[in-house]
């Protein structure tokens, strides 16, 4: 099979355009800032940014200005505060919103998913959200006459994730928190997956139950170790807190967020020099012991 | 005067309201400390669910985010975020879910979304996350807040998550809906809902009065048929907050 | 934790009733034939038996007059022709039917599932099922009108699952083909898990992703190995296809299938019985060889 | 007179229509011989999906059932039904789906439920399965089945799986579907379908004339602009098809 390893930069140069609509998703867990990096690097402009939570991965790719619009359900920097950045924007008039639940968010990945038009749910009844958002609607069951809310089905034009380790066929696989990885994938016209490992696809096959997408549903396999850096990898490095509260300051001023901008993205040629800018010490301290799963037994069939 | 700080009273109060039981649906902060605590005393079957994903979580340190890779190791299960929404939340399966808020009212409704107009506000929040499904799909809800003039107040500036119904009597809940909000815990006392859905003060913490607690409403509190005088926390609940906070 | 840990005996005479729906679900893995010779015993009658692929598992549910009705996708006997008890108590007006399609079951458990009236999908436009099933209904989508499918929820009173292993709290774990038991257990009043072992909770909780449901969910934790034969359990045993062939012609014959059902089901107390009668060399030819899913690492976060 | 069986030369056509295709839906028996034979010759690239979630499946052995443990160990992803039913094949992501039937019409509608009227049927055949949705949401469909007079038929007694439209001209296919059934693959030849989604016949086994496929047909055959005559599978095919069915 031919294979799907590409650079991050030929990906999203190949896959990424002006205007799309793109969702890099990971709840919490596996969130590609390598990715992000990379499309403030090569200047995409007019995106619509879609994700649950849009976390200090939206709030630089909105303060580098690639962004328009806004799709989300939980804007904040988690255990800290606000994002600066989207917040100014939104203010400024820069930044359209459309906003909706978690589970709504999860509800309009599995509709693009699945090709239905919506997806319901029991989510607003005696909200405002419906009123703030008209793309909420109802629509009536006809068994029992309910009045069941739905949102509508998402298909981004990219969704990018992060992932512990793919084989060069596209085989993804993750552990730990999957969030609406596999939906948002599914719901894209065009899938990205970005990986810690790049392994030989053996070690996919011996354990088929942990591939999160089959090779069928990805475009592009970019091995980046530590792409996921400040958010965590289950297993290889602890989400760095320190990072996250820093942020709370340099966002706050535009000033320094331009500056942090040109140095630890516009002014790398990847995340390799990320990494080399953080340092040993800093990576090391991230590095959790192993805790091993143990092996289950598949059997052999012949 | 209480040895405990307000936060302390809060998460003892809190971690009370989960005596018995077994499905909680928590967010980071207080409430995740209080379901802790509830665990390791009069809940000790209580499962700690997390909206991302992970079920009967026991973390070797204290997680800083609801995405805390502590939560996963040695965790019971991992859901998709589909399935925990979907198939628990929805789907019925979870008792209590515990919420904060920036502003709530009488009857209940919680705001995190705006201070001020929709379209043009003059604080905006995080919103909704999963909070208003689990106001309307947990089987009942514990709301756990700070407490001022600000917070409480006649009339919520956008309801992310409803409570009982609408300060016109209007929205109740749907008959498929969970209870709503059955305790509002915060730094003065503990407040439960009448059978009307107006909220009414039921217990004060060591050292506060009425007085104190009608100066931080916005509204003319009610008061229930007995207000208790909760008592100080005792030392194993104390010992157990700070060890967890240490 | 109290523990779930009870016998199929007991956990059947508490939680399935005369008149109960039951679904004991599994694609062609991990099928429950132990529970169902256990209802059998136990003589529960007027059961509505859900499943997508009836099998030889409700064949014998249905021989041994335990069902009224049964709701279904696709019945036969894989590979071999047709069942033969369930053709008959069609046939004899015995048995009332209502069909639908895979996608339309895994629909019906996942409403159920998600305490939804309806699941909406795109199953039936130009088929003749819906005619001749009126629970298949339309609802027009509120964006764009389309007409779109839907079936009504599904919420057996008890789901019946077999899996690898469990530990006491309840918490399942199953590796490869996992079906719509997750659905299905979810969309149920109760939920019986039936398994090959009983482990410690340090082994279910060393690789949480693995646990199709936690113990919240699992109202009985029953210990059967070999309880799923003559399916199969990934990594335990193989499917008997001899079995299934043996059927055709058992099952043809009304006689001869009530001598089966006195020999190995009625004449038995329980699943040790029916293994011991099997005879350790019948076992052993469905052993596999091993084939290890490797280990992955989470990490340890202190 | 061909050296090849029936079911030989079924199986060397089946595959030849995946030529190039990466996703294919198979069930067991002929199509799943088919769908090996392809990935070995003709589509290098082609995924074999099973409708108990298993992707990319390298059997150690020939599998005999969809839900065979072979299928399973050593594949390169094991889905969920819902995620199989719902994410992949409704989401347009699988290229062919291959059918069977008890019989079909002129425009590729297809029975498997029953014969005689459904209420009280003559014989009961297995139901849907997967095949009604296979054949909307599958990018195109091929069928492979035998040919006779019972299955050729005029109308078939229950549309289970709909072909390009009605007998009558009606139900033609809805705008998202997938463009029906493109080929008919029988013992005695193969079939397309023109322009106004009729069957023709576009080619004929070594051996078969087409007097054979006429009497072998409940309506009058219409004739592509050309019928092919379809070459003797070459050796490598015939040893390949035969090292599967060893």
């Amino acid at each position: 099979m031919t294979s799907k390893v590409s650079t991050l930069r030929e990906a999203v140069a190949a896959h990424l355009h002006d205007g799309d609509t793109l969702a890099i998703e990971g709840f919490t867990h596996l969130i590609s800032f390598a990715a992000a990096h990379e499309v403030i690097r090569q200047g995409r402009r007019g995106l619509t940014l879609a994700r649950l939570t849009p976390d200090l991965v939206y709030d630089q790719l909105v303060a580098a200005g690639c962004a328009s619009k806004l799709v989300f359900s939980w804007v904040g920097n988690p255990g800290v505060g606000s994002l600066h950045a989207i917040r100014r924007a939104i203010e400024d008039g820069e930044l359209q919103i459309e906003e909706y639940s978690h589970h709504g968010m999860v509800g309009r990945y599995t509709a693009g998913a699945t090709r239905l038009p919506f997806f319901p749910l029991r989510s607003y009844s005696g909200s405002d959200m419906a009123a703030a958002n008209p793309r909420i609607r109802r629509v009536a069951s006809p068994y029992d006459g309910e009045q069941v809310d739905v949102v509508p089905a998402l298909n981004p034009d990219v969704t990018i994730i992060h992932a512990q380790r793919a084989d060069a066929d596209g085989n993804v696989q993750v552990w730990g928190i999957a969030g609406v990885e596999r939906e948002a994938a599914l719901a894209a016209r065009r899938v990205i997956a970005v990986v810690e490992e790049l392994v030989d696809t053996s070690v996919v096959r011996d354990d088929p139950d942990r591939t999160l997408l089959p090779g069928t549903v990805v475009d592009a396999v970019c091995v980046e170790p530590f792409g996921a850096h400040p958010s965590f990898v289950q297993g290889y490095y602890d989400r760095d807190n320190a990072f996250y509260r820093d942020w709370d300051a340099i966002s706050r001023d535009p000033a320094r967020l331009e500056a942090w901008l040109d140095e630890w993205v516009r002014g790398l040629d990847g995340r390799a020099a990320y990494v080399e800018r953080l340092g040993p010490e800093r990576v090391a301290t991230l590095r959790p012991e192993r805790r091993p799963s143990g092996s289950v037994d598949y059997g052999s069939y012949r | 005067m209480s040895d405990a700080t307000p936060d302390e009273l809060m998460i003892a109060a809190a971690a009370a309201e989960l005596a018995g039981v077994r499905t909680v649906f928590v967010g980071i902060g207080l409430p995740n400390t209080a379901a802790n605590l509830a665990r390791a005393s009069v809940a000790p079957d209580l499962e700690l669910i997390y909206e991302s994903g992970i079920f009967g979580a026991r973390p070797g340190r204290l997680p800083v985010s609801i995405g805390d890779p502590a939560l996963v190791s040695g965790s019971a299960a991992c859901m998709s975020m589909r399935d925990l929404f979907g198939g628990f939340l929805q789907g019925g399966r979870i008792e209590v879910g515990m919420l904060g808020a920036a502003q709530i009212d009488r009857y209940g409704n919680l705001n995190t979304t705006v201070i001020g107009p929709y379209a043009h506000p003059s604080v905006r929040l995080p919103g909704s996350g999963g909070a208003c499904e689990i106001a309307l799909n947990a089987r009942r809800v514990v709301v756990v807040m700070n407490q001022s003039l600000r917070s409480f107040v006649e009339r919520v500036d956008f309801v992310t998550s409803p409570g009982h119904h609408r300060p016109d009597g209007s929205g109740g809940r749907p008959a498929w809906a969970g209870a709503g909000p059955t305790a509002v815990v915060t730094q003065l006392g503990v407040y439960r809902f009448g059978a009307d859905g107006e909220m009414e003060l039921a217990g004060l913490h060591p050292g506060v009065d009425e007085a104190t607690v009608d100066a931080g409403c916005g509204w003319r509190m009610r008061r229930a048929a007995s207000v208790a005088r909760l008592p100080e926390p005792p030392a194993s609940i104390m010992a157990a907050i700070r060890q967890m906070l240490a």
